[in-house]
């Protein structure tokens, strides 16, 4: 039995008398919503340490290793440390918003997982418009760090949370419109029906669409080369500057779970979700290319370094929203093309065909766009000795 | 209705993760943008010239490590240099050459310093720092060979060094000088041609060479501006006219120019040191009565090419054990006098960039 | 090789232009008077034969009757240095011209030479205490300070 | 072409996430996680036959709990701490307190003190290193005209109060004699490393050979 809303729910009023449906309703919400948070909670724990473990590596260090078998334990005994830990806030600070800032950060990562296929189905079923749903509510996350910024009454951090509010907005209109031509092609809002209706990945399909995704999404959740909210060189940490104990733990929940959350979607909008060869089950598919993701999205941390301000906004602006709006344009050109106004879903064959053009146009755009964006400044000069200066001569 | 906005002055500093130690900015934005900013030093400052006053000559070779502590050897070399040149005190040849490979490692291990942390502020999570501080280990590896410490050296003495090195540094030597160009070569590729590093760090923080001279400006951040003025070449010290190798320039003066000038003098750092290892000559590494030296009357200023630009030492000798003044021309110190018009007009993140490109060291700016 | 002008080819050039504001001379350095310092300072910035553009250091020294401040010269299109020096009597506000204007590379250190030696620059835009916090009592290098 | 430099970045980090060379470049200190490969190897026997012999060392270490000592190796010239120093060559003469730079040597003598091998000598009352202030700069060993005083190895000194820093005569004359081989030329002769070596005596750690009474006499005839 597939853990979902609808299966518990049906189990439930099953065992209640009849009449009692409201009953039934609120202990399979609240059920469901426990086993959802805390497992999620666990995985986001677990995902930590390997964060950290990869990137220790990635930095030839070791990460965390001392606690149980390989640091295993490392994410209890941080939450222990940060549960234990006295809860300072400034004096001056605004104690309502900056108490609901982490958990207005939180909640939406959470909602997100609520409605991802991991298998065939999600816990709260088939919601038909998903994609909407994700767009609204990961939207949501740009309150939680402008209250944080705002509550803590910290010039820094208030310096953090307004790039951030800057950031987030102008990068979720290339996130939309890039999910919106996964929509297109599949022809459905739901995620399920977006999953079914990938027979091949919309990654080879759509890889423009992939890429804008990807930007967008890491910019969302705020991570290299998008850090630029939490620059710890410059800002000291950004918006959660003047939070410790469990409101910084739980802000620290909330940027972990965020690659989880991406990951997820990424997965499921362009990796083919739980599809893949029966010999092992949906359930793990889904699990691999998640992780495959997140080391993605780990290894980029890794490697490269931070935006300024005025070029992250200018490459949404500039670079993503031209990217995103052709994808969309070449999609809806393709299945006007393909499909001729039928509604039966396309053929594995013609996608191939399409994603061939896709791969080429997306090659073309991104040339065209390095050339345009890309500074001439930037090339190498040739360096000529100033003549202010002889340390050869012999003066006489 | 207009919009009601005011600056905002933030202290950068004294403890924050980009001030290169104890070190305060105060900054005005309006937004973004930096409108004025006043630098404050003075947190670190240990009153080293005036500790001079009352040591011996030998014992202020100790205080020299503790001023740029990341260029322990350089600062040593420094001291001594105008020592000796007050004192006429001749150097064995060998020790010489022990004194150019020890400073030599140690421009390479301050500018890995400063490339780690140049890129840990543009925002690279501590991996490039990571990768530069393990290509530093081995540096300080071989200084703890040659003298026992690895950071606060103390190895040279007027007239010469502490003790020749011992047998198992050559060959530990040699693998690091075969291995450096390729830590090198991988650094370069990382970030030189990263996009993300160019369009951070080029037009960004430009000092004309013009203005650089006028600001006493001296090391890498004067030779990033294009003036090609090293005292290795124009003032040789030591064995220096006898080595092969070439100063790196810049073109534009800005902080790419700053990082990748540095970048090449480890190359050509390497150079000197293999060029050295052929050529060493057998022999003593020590003056006999140095350690107890009592210089003639009168002054000197000795200067040498540390990694940071032109350390100079002023002494003022009155004929008795201590110096009568003993003056540190630091050069990190004095780079920061263009700090101000560099960073006014730029973003915040600007600012740390710059700030960072100048790679100064509070040691040397405090003293 | 860096040559250094000895005291006497400085005090040649510098009589010649500005009589009288040579006092003495050595084998390595030359004093100037003190309020003719910018004039000098700038004559020997911009003299194409001498080129003095760039600053390297300058020293106080505290010779209980007097103050000797000291400027390291060098021209680097010449590969010349040469070292003037200009004394400064008196140890209530000791004061010198500032050669700020002339060279914006003695901005730092004439305020460090303030602060710990207690010489006053007249012109410089920021005399303020640098190292030491304002406030402090006294100029530690000096000879008689005593703590 | 633009943008082609970040990916090369890529590659680098994923090179030192994979190579082992570039991987294993760290010390944990003071021990390390150890896996079953590498006991084999140390009890010098087939990993199956180890795993068959000890198999509860095989399973802790298969989950990544077994543990090894490992301390970063250091140089013998390393100026360590807690110094050495032995009484039978001390005379007292105090130039280690003289050339300190900081001034944390005492030393307080007393006259009546015994005939030793180098001559009279004082008796050594009071012997404090202030090591709470001590920068290891090795002066004192320089100093020192008759190799009495050296520096010592260790690195693991750390107290909980700074008085405890102060080391005294007690534990001086207490402490296990193995000297840092910095700037002393004749334990290097002899390849001596405090960090595996035997305590060295006293008669060994001098920097001559005590000559023989014919050899002084013949080269004070001389003059």
């Amino acid at each position: 039995m597939e853990l979902g809303f609808r299966n518990i729910h049906a189990f439930v009023s099953g065992i209640l008398p009849d009449g009692l449906e409201w009953i039934a309703f609120s202990i399979s919400g609240i059920f469901l919503a426990l086993v959802v948070i805390n497992a999620l909670v666990g995985v986001a724990a677990l995902y930590t340490w390997f964060e950290r473990r990869v990137l220790g590596r990635f930095q030839s260090r070791l990460g965390p290793n001392r606690w149980g078998p390989f640091g295993l334990l490392q994410p209890l005994a941080d939450i222990i440390k940060l549960i234990t830990k006295e809860d300072i806030s400034p004096n001056s600070a605004d104690r309502i918003v900056s108490t609901l800032a982490p958990i207005a950060l939180l909640v939406p990562a959470f909602l997100v997982f609520a409605i991802i296929p991991f298998g065939t189905n999600s816990f709260l079923g088939d919601l038909n418009v998903g994609v909407l749903f994700i767009m609204g509510v990961t939207g949501m996350n740009t309150f939680g760090i402008f209250m944080g910024g705002w509550g803590s009454r910290n010039k820094y951090a208030m310096l953090g949370a307004m790039r951030g509010v800057a950031m987030l907005v102008s990068y979720e209109v290339p996130m939309a419109l890039a999910l919106a031509g996964a929509v297109l092609l599949a022809g459905s809002l739901s995620l399920s029906g977006i999953v079914a209706s990938q027979t091949l990945p919309f990654l080879i399909v759509q890889p423009l669409g992939f890429l804008v995704f990807i930007i967008a999404a890491s910019a969302e959740m705020s991570r290299a080369p998008f850090d630029m909210i939490e620059a710890e060189s410059e800002l000291t940490g950004g918006y959660h500057t003047e939070f410790s104990g469990i409101k910084f733990a739980i802000f620290q929940l909330a940027e972990f779970m965020a690659p989880l959350v991406t990951a997820a979607i990424l997965t499921v909008v362009f990796l083919g979700g739980s599809r893949g060869p029966d010999l092992i089950p949906g359930q793990v598919w889904f699990i691999l290319k998640a992780l495959a993701a997140t080391f993605l999205l780990l290894w980029i941390r890794a490697t490269w370094p931070r935006l300024r301000v005025d070029q992250i906004m200018g490459f949404a602006w500039k670079g993503l929203f031209p990217l995103a709006l052709l994808n969309i344009f070449l999609i809806a050109a393709e299945i006007q093309f393909f499909q001729s106004g039928g509604i039966e879903p396309i053929g594995v064959s013609t996608l191939l065909i399409m994603s061939g053009i896709n791969w080429l146009v997306t090659g073309i755009a991104i040339y065209i766009l390095a050339n345009v964006l890309g500074q001439p400044s930037l090339q190498p000069k040739k360096p000529v000795p100033s003549p202010l200066a002889n340390m050869y001569a012999e003066a006489e | 209705m207009p919009i009601r906005t005011e600056p905002v002055t933030i202290n950068l500093g004294p403890q924050h993760p980009s001030t290169h130690g104890v070190f305060r900015l105060r900054v005005t934005f309006d937004g973004e943008e930096v409108i004025d900013l006043e630098p404050v030093f003075g947190y670190l400052h240990r009153g080293t010239e005036k500790l001079a006053e009352e040591r011996t000559y030998t014992q202020i070779v100790t205080l020299t490590d503790r001023l740029d502590y990341e260029s322990a050897m350089s600062n040593n070399l420094g001291y001594v240099t105008a020592l000796e040149k007050l004192g006429g005190i001749e150097v064995p040849e060998r020790a010489m050459y022990l004194r150019v490979i020890s400073v030599e490692l140690q421009r390479i291990a301050s500018h890995l310093v400063f490339t780690g942390f140049f890129l840990q502020e543009l925002g690279t999570f501590v991996t490039m720092l990571m990768y530069c501080f393990r290509e530093r280990e081995r540096i300080l590896d071989l200084f703890e060979m040659l003298c026992g410490a690895r950071i606060t050296v103390s190895y040279m003495r007027p007239g010469g060094l502490t003790q020749d090195a011992p047998s198992d540094f050559w060959p530990a030597l040699n693998d690091f000088l075969e291995d450096m160009p390729g830590y090198i070569d991988e650094l370069e590729e990382l970030i030189t041609r990263n996009e993300i590093v160019l369009s951070r760090t080029r037009d960004v923080g430009v000092l004309d060479p013009e203005v650089a001279i006028d600001a006493s400006i001296s090391g890498p951040i004067l030779r990033a501006s294009g003036v090609q003025w090293d005292l290795r070449k124009a003032d040789p010290y030591e064995i220096y006219s006898e080595m092969d190798f070439e100063i790196p320039i810049g073109a534009t003066g800005d902080c790419f120019d700053r990082y990748i000038v540095r970048l090449q003098e480890m190359r050509e750092s390497v150079k000197i040191i293999k060029q050295c290892v052929d050529k060493i000559p057998d022999g003593t590494v020590k003056t006999d009565g140095a350690f107890f030296m009592r210089p003639p009357e009168g002054d000197a200023y000795g200067c040498v090419e540390a990694p940071r630009g032109e350390l100079g030492f002023y002494i003022v000798s009155d004929g008795g054990i201590s110096p009568y003044r003993c003056k540190i021309r630091s050069p990190s110190f004095i780079n920061t006098t263009m700090l101000r018009d560099m960073i006014v007009g730029g973003k915040m993140s600007d600012l740390i960039v710059i700030f960072g490109s100048l790679a100064v060291n509070m040691g040397e700016v405090d003293r | 090789m860096t040559r250094a002008l000895t005291g006497g080819e400085l005090a040649v050039q510098i009589n010649d232009n500005f009589p009288n504001t040579v006092d003495e001379y050595t084998d390595i350095s030359c004093y100037i008077q003190s309020n003719d310092l910018p004039k000098v300072a700038r004559f020997l910035k911009e003299t194409p034969n001498l080129n003095f553009a760039f600053l390297r250091s300058v020293s106080a020294v505290d010779y209980i009757d007097h103050f000797e401040i000291i400027y390291h010269l060098l021209s680097m299109r010449l590969n010349l240095s040469a070292v003037v020096k200009t004394k400064c009597p008196g140890r209530e506000d000791p004061c010198v011209p500032s050669v700020v204007d002339v060279w914006r590379g003695a901005n730092l250190q004439e305020r460090e030479i303030w602060d710990l030696m207690g010489i006053r620059f007249d012109g410089h835009p920021n005399m303020k205490r640098i190292m030491l916090w304002e406030g402090f009592q006294g100029h530690p290098l000096r000879k008689d300070f005593l703590r | 072409m633009y943008g082609t430099g970040i990916i090369r970045g890529l590659r680098i980090t994923l090179k030192n996430l994979l190579l082992p060379s570039r991987m294993f470049t760290l010390h944990q200190y003071p021990d390390r996680k150890v896996g079953i490969l590498w006991l084999a190897q140390n009890a010098d026997i087939n990993p199956l036959k180890y795993v068959l012999a000890n198999p509860g060392k095989s399973i802790r270490a298969i989950i990544g709990l077994e543990t090894v000592e490992d301390r970063q190796p250091k140089h013998p010239r390393f100026r360590g701490e807690e110094f050495t120093w032995y009484e039978q060559r001390c005379t007292g003469c105090a130039s280690c307190a003289k050339y300190c730079p900081l001034g944390i040597i005492r030393i307080v003598t007393e006259p009546s003190g015994n005939a030793m091998p180098e001559g009279e000598k004082y008796g050594i009352e009071v012997f404090d290193i202030d090591i709470g202030r001590c920068m290891f700069c090795g002066l004192c060993v320089e100093a020192c005209p008759y190799d009495a005083l050296h520096l010592g190895s260790g690195f693991e000194e750390g107290t909980y109060k700074r008085e405890e820093l102060v080391i005294d005569i007690d534990r001086l004359r207490k402490s296990r004699k193995k000297p840092s081989t910095w700037f002393r030329p004749q334990l290097e002769e002899k390849s001596y490393d405090p960090g595996i070596g035997r305590d060295v005596d006293w008669t060994e750690a001098g920097r001559h050979e005590s000559p023989s009474s014919d050899d002084q006499a013949a080269k004070w005839a001389k003059r």
